[in-house]
């Protein structure tokens, strides 16, 4: 008991250090992998950028601040180490597609979208599909549910964009209930009305479910799993012969214990989430993070692309400290014990 | 009880589904003409044989190409012949090195733990909360033409971290079970205790994990070719998915062009998801409920 | 000059306490010292709670763990200075029997899969015919037949299970066998089996054992020497009859009086009064024991009492300050 | 006039309970009932079918086990014959559970106050929390554990005290019947006397019953006023603790006592060779004929009936039953 405030000091650290290690080591990543592949990408990228440069007006401004930007003269440590330092600070950049716009004036536009669809989703998604699976792992469940409930879960194996394709066919191009692209509807710009809401909500509901409906079953199944080992706990049997009334043994007991794994493998499962958004984005060119990521890799705008994915990594990391920093809310042995 | 313990409808039924993908790409070559995955080799816009035409500027349907072609002249039953083979396999390179890697970085932080056991633990953790597809989409960006190879080492650079989550925690459970203590008293190496007394036990989870994995893959490379950013010259699902897109295929009713991959690509998800399950059920068998626990 | 066939030696071993797992450390074993005779063989009983350290001690004369500080001396070598050779040829002279005769066998191989593995490692036999014949020779001494070898280890029943981990050690043909808890899991009937198996191995193979126990009444019934083990020290030790016989260690005298003793008419009388539950685990310069004694009277001085013979040259020694002022 | 011979807490009637399709019950036709204030002592080897028998009484029996036969009268009322909603409504107010001392047969995500508040609003309407705070302590401290405790959680409690909260619990709606199921046998020998010693001094100053399922027969010679001993899922010898420790008549009995160790005199071990036939094996005759030292013949063939033999003192064996 003496341990207490110990471990969850520790706790506290060991995310912090996660979460820190986890940036680095997603910025390194990007920043060293294209360098170590054969021939000089960057190089190559310059060279490619100048044979377009026709069309663009400041072309020779903006290939001179795409390599102060990467300091390509400067020896490899010196670049990264400004690269580190740059992303760290949100200092972006210039978009070479859309400028003199920054980087950071593309990222403050396209994250409302992203974070709204992407937070709402990923909870619906976990909440629905973990409630299916701890019906589904209830020993006391109507049977005929938990046969019936396996049925919902048949879309688990469709990737989230290819299921976007599919409700874009039959909702929007078939049954024109559903916009087939955007984030809300023009005659209705950003305000604080009714009216832009609706046409929000309108437009967010297909790329929602596709996300949704794909997340679901794995949720589903995990906690089906944890119910299932939860109902045979001895704590279980004991709570069953105080009396309890069954919704009490489900939620108290069982929901309650079996959810923690559920929570682990949120954290873990956030990054997979986003990077599979990114694809739902781009089918209902949706104007969030994912979209611009797209009009960067069409337009070889690698400032914006590098932006974007700087943003995503930090964004993500974020919501998994989040969601660990939460967990010992939930379990009482790593809040105060020594686990 | 003549049927062994690990015979499983799920598991049966997701190898039959594999194994018929996998003779279609094996076989197919010899039944059809795959020259016609080639750009402009049919006549274009031909909607699956039987079907009509969704408006008046299609052609009708023709039996010599009996799945119909898209814009570019290119015959869908031989895009589906000549892609699917290539999809699974940058799937199966990267889960198949995934595996390998993380399989040997699970055990040994499992069994040796240390210093170097709790590197291997934190940047697998690490890593597994990347995004990896976002972080691919980048470093596919800079390297502009990739071969189907080398798009399976990229994938396996993220495939190896959940393999070794499992691995490790697997082999921290089993290394205190008596039966390595035994080996170890019965005078075995470090080294021929993991391979003989702990491999055995994970090959459930490991197959799980490596099916899971063809599975996760597959979707990330028909991800970054969707976005276009796949190996340009060679024929595989995603492209074909990513021509539909951009072929606006969806808005002209050409459910042909972008359903038949899909539909393919989700018989293999779900084949592979099956499988998973079976043998996770396998792995767990606390999860076959009808055995029960005789107290 | 002639050693003795095992000796520990002030052992001392701690576990955890990291900034990165936030644990204190924890004292498995603090300064415990004792030896196990081979001359004639013999089964020196560890008896102590959960957390008195015994299967750290257990772990470490098999070489599981290795000690903070102390030594573990087999003949007179001592284990961490062995190179590889004496560290294999101490493998084949001391095995081990476990709690968990199931976890014993791996589950993925039929039973006889330990034999083999044994044979093979330790080039026990020069040829199949001779393999099976040990085999079969160490099967019969517990009374199993080669059959069971071919069987898996669900299909065997506990007991039957548990003679097999004794005929292995056999097989080896050991100086000692490490015996952790060998009975704790299997029914009266068995216990007595096994127990008797024991002694018989060491009557006619001249095998010694290392009996570690929370069970001082089956030591009481196989055990020639015995030590009393509270958090990691030796408390009392000697003789088994004259220690459990005449016990003088407060400690000890509580752990026979909460025997349930299979008799009706002598049932427990007073209840315990002391908080048998109070988890100190900073380490303390004062008799481990203080907090928990019955005994504790105000003449005890501070500092820790050390183990001392409770007569001249008795073999039997405790640990108390209080030992030699009673009775 | 009632005596508590003739009316008993429980009384178990002819029980069969089976596990799947197995031949052979795993519990077979058990006949036995606990008397007001008494400690009923159940005892047999792992898989005697013990255990089997208690969570029968409970209502606890997870699939494929099932009973297929017999009755369990509570006060003359038959808990199996209940409906699901009408058997919980009763359940912890007339037969609670002292369950094995695992680990964890606490809830880990519950502090030990709400885990004992769960067990009360069951089955009393308490709208307010407040009142139950002085009830909750008072229970702890009926085990001899300090207010503190109420607070903590499952993992901050040694196993004998988690083991006293279970008993607490147990009693926190004063049943007339409590069932527990080997209470210590996870736990050190001096907290093994120190629960049991609680669960004695409980049954004394509250007067209920008890049936005690163990496989120590020295904590039965502690604790227990009758003990019932089981064999294969069979019930062989049921009699006052002191007789049976005296002359046992069942021959399996005598083995389970001469078993047991002690300390002050060494003897040698009763050793026996053989387990108990497993489950589903059919045996014409007394399943304990294979081990029996003084099986006859007609042991083979014809199964042992409960026999009197003394007053109040029952076995089955052809042997005994000798004249």
């Amino acid at each position: 008991m003496s341990t207490m405030r110990g471990s969850s000091l520790a706790y506290l650290i060991r995310r912090l250090a996660m979460f820190a290690l986890t940036i680095w080591l997603g910025l390194t990543l990007m920043f060293l992998i294209p360098r170590m592949a054969p021939g000089d990408p960057i190089a190559a990228m310059v060279a490619r950028i100048s044979s377009q440069a026709g069309r663009v007006e400041n072309s020779e401004q903006m290939i001179q601040a795409w390599r102060t930007r990467f300091g390509l003269d400067a020896p490899l440590y010196q670049q990264y180490g400004r690269y580190l330092w740059n992303s760290l600070h949100f200092d972006l950049g210039y978009s070479m597609a859309y400028f003199p716009m920054k980087v950071e004036d593309l990222v403050r536009a396209g994250m409302p979208w992203t974070l709204a669809l992407l937070s709402i989703a990923t909870v619906l998604s976990f909440l629905v599909g973990s409630t299916l699976g701890a019906l589904m792992g209830w020993p006391a469940s109507p049977r005929a549910l938990r046969l019936v409930l396996p049925a919902a879960l048949c879309f688990t194996s469709i990737p989230p964009f290819m299921l976007g394709i599919l409700l874009i066919y039959v909702f929007a191009f078939g049954l024109r209930w559903f916009p087939f692209a955007g984030a809300y509807a023009h005659e209705f710009p950003p305000g604080r009305n009714l009216d832009f809401v609706f046409s929000a909500v309108h437009h967010g509901i297909l790329p929602a479910t596709a996300i949704v409906v794909t997340t679901m079953g794995f949720w589903a199944l995990g906690m089906r799993a944890m119910m299932v080992t939860t109902s045979g706990e001895d704590y279980m049997i004991l709570a069953q012969a105080k009396g309890l009334r069954p919704r009490r043994l489900f939620w108290m007991y069982g929901v309650r214990n079996a959810i923690l794994p559920q929570v682990t493998s949120l954290a873990l499962s956030i990054g997979g989430i986003a990077g599979g958004s990114v694809l739902v984005e781009y089918i209902f060119t949706y104007p969030g993070m994912g979209y611009l990521l797209y009009q960067g890799i069409v337009n070889n705008d690698y400032a914006l692309i590098q932006g974007m994915t700087s943003i995503l990594i930090i964004g993500v990391a974020t919501a998994v400290l989040i969601v660990d920093l939460a967990y010992p809310l939930l379990d009482p042995r790593i809040r105060r014990g020594d686990l | 009880m003549s049927v062994p313990s690990w015979i499983n409808a799920k598991l049966v039924a997701g190898s039959t589904v594999i194994l018929f993908v996998v003779m279609l790409g094996l076989l197919g070559p010899w039944i059809w003409d795959t020259t016609q995955a080639r750009v402009a080799s049919c006549p274009l816009n031909l909607p699956p044989y039987g079907f009509s035409p969704p408006n008046l500027t299609f052609q009708p349907a023709q039996l010599a190409h009996p799945l119909g072609t898209e814009s570019s002249g290119r015959d869908m039953l031989a895009v589906l012949i000549t892609g699917t083979p290539n999809s699974l396999l940058v799937g199966t390179i990267a889960a198949g090195i995934g595996i390998v890697i993380g399989t040997l970085l699970g055990l040994t932080a499992g069994f040796m733990g240390g210093w170097v056991g709790t590197l291997i633990r934190v940047m697998s953790d690490a890593i597994i909360t990347i995004p990896s597809l976002v972080v691919l989409i980048v470093i596919s960006s800079y390297v502009r033409e990739i071969s189907l190879t080398s798009m399976g080492l990229l994938l396996a650079l993220f495939a190896w971290p959940g393999t070794t989550r499992t691995v490790y925690a697997q082999t921290l459970s089993l290394r205190e079970r008596g039966y390595v203590q035994m080996a170890r008293l019965s005078g075995a190496s470090t080294l021929s205790i993991m391979v003989f007394e702990l491999l055995p036990n994970l090959m459930p989870y490991l197959a799980a994990c490596f099916t899971a994995s063809v599975s996760g893959n597959i979707l990330a490379a028909t991800g970054l070719e969707a976005l276009g950013l796949g190996p340009s010259r060679i024929p595989t699902l995603g492209m074909a998915i990513s021509n539909a897109v951009r072929g606006a295929a969806i808005l002209r009713g050409m459910w042909w062009w972008w359903g038949l991959p899909i539909a393919m690509l989700i018989l293999i998800f779900s084949g592979l998801f099956l499988i998973t399950i079976g043998l996770d059920e396998v792995a767990n068998p606390r999860l076959r409920r009808s055995e029960g626990n005789a107290r | 000059m002639s050693y003795p066939l095992l000796e520990i030696k002030d052992a001392v071993k701690h576990y955890g306490g990291s900034l990165w797992s936030g644990q204190r450390p924890v004292a498995a074993l603090q300064g415990c010292s004792l030896s196990v005779h081979g001359t004639p063989a013999s089964i020196t009983a560890i008896a102590g709670e959960s957390g008195s350290g015994k299967s750290t001690l257990a772990s470490a004369v098999l070489g599981f763990v290795t000690l903070d500080s102390g030594q573990v001396r087999f003949m007179g070598q001592d284990l961490a200075t062995m190179d590889r050779h004496l560290r294999f040829n101490y493998r084949r002279q001391v095995q081990a029997v476990f709690q968990d005769p199931y976890a014993a066998f791996n589950p993925f191989y039929r039973a006889g899969h330990l034999f083999d593995l044994a044979l093979r490692h330790f080039k026990l036999a020069a040829s199949h015919q001779e393999a099976k014949d040990r085999i079969a020779d160490a099967l019969h001494r517990v009374g199993l037949s080669t059959a069971d070898l071919k069987k898996h280890p669900h299909q065997l029943s506990g007991g039957q299970r548990q003679r097999m981990m004794v005929a292995r050690a056999c097989l080896i043909e050991p100086k000692l066998i490490v015996a952790d808890e060998p009975v704790s899991m299997v029914d009266a009937s068995l216990r007595s089996m096994i127990l008797d198996i024991m002694l018989r191995l060491r009557d006619e193979s001249a095998i010694s054992f290392l009996y570690i126990t929370h069970d001082l009444s089956t030591a009481y019934q196989i055990a020639d020497d015995i030590h009393i083990l509270f958090r990691g020290t030796v408390v009392e030790s000697g003789p088994t009859a004259e220690v459990l016989g005449q016990p003088r260690h407060p400690y000890t005298r509580t752990l026979i009086e909460s025997i349930p003793a299979p008799d009706p008419a002598r049932r427990w009388n007073a209840p315990l009064t002391t908080d048998w539950e109070n988890e100190h685990t900073e380490p303390s310069t004062d008799c481990c024991f203080r907090s928990r004694c019955p005994e504790a009277a105000e003449g005890c001085p501070h500092g820790i009492p050390g183990l001392s013979p409770i007569s001249e040259g008795s073999s039997h020694q405790v640990a108390c300050w209080r030992a030699n002022t009673q009775r | 006039m009632n005596t508590p011979l003739d009316n008993p807490v429980l009384r178990v009637e002819d029980l069969e309970v089976r596990y799947g399709n197995l031949a052979v019950p795993a519990v077979n036709r058990v006949n036995f009932e606990v008397r007001r204030g008494e400690i009923l002592g159940l005892v047999g080897e792992s898989g005697c079918g013990k255990s089997t028998a208690a969570m029968s009484i409970l209502r606890l029996l997870h699939p494929p086990g099932r009973v297929t036969h017999g009755r369990v009268l509570l006060d003359g009322i038959d808990l199996l014959a209940m409906g699901t909603r009408e058997h919980r409504a009763l359940c912890w107010k007339t037969i609670s559970l002292v369950p094995q001392g695992a680990m964890n047969a606490l809830n880990p995500v519950l502090r030990v106050e709400n885990q004992i508040a769960d067990a009360i609003a069951a089955h009393e309407d308490t709208r307010s929390k407040g009142p139950l705070t002085p009830r909750i302590n008072e229970l702890l401290a009926l085990v001899g554990l300090p207010s503190r405790v109420r607070r903590l959680y499952p993992h901050e409690l040694s196993g004998g005290m988690r083991q006293r909260v279970c008993i607490a619990m147990a009693v926190a709606l004063r049943p007339p019947l409590v069932i527990a199921d080997e209470p210590t046998s996870a736990l050190d020998v001096v907290v093994q006397r120190v629960v049991a010693q609680s669960l004695l001094d409980i049954k004394n100053r509250l007067g209920n019953s008890m049936l005690l399922i163990g496989h120590d027969m020295g904590l039965m010679a502690q604790l227990a006023d009758r003990v019932a001993i089981m064999y294969a899922g069979r019930l062989v010898e049921i009699a006052p603790v002191a007789d049976v420790f005296r002359a046992p008549r069942h021959p399996y009995t005598r083995q389970l006592i001469e078993s047991t160790p002690t300390i002050g005199q060494r003897r040698p071990l009763a050793v026996n060779e053989g387990g108990p036939p497993g489950l589903g094996t059919r045996t014409a005759g007394c399943p304990f004929a294979p081990r029996c030292p003084h099986a006859m013949p007609r042991c083979a063939n014809e199964p042992p009936a409960m026999a009197q033999c003394g007053e109040d003192w029952q076995a089955a064996c052809h042997w005994s039953a000798q004249p």
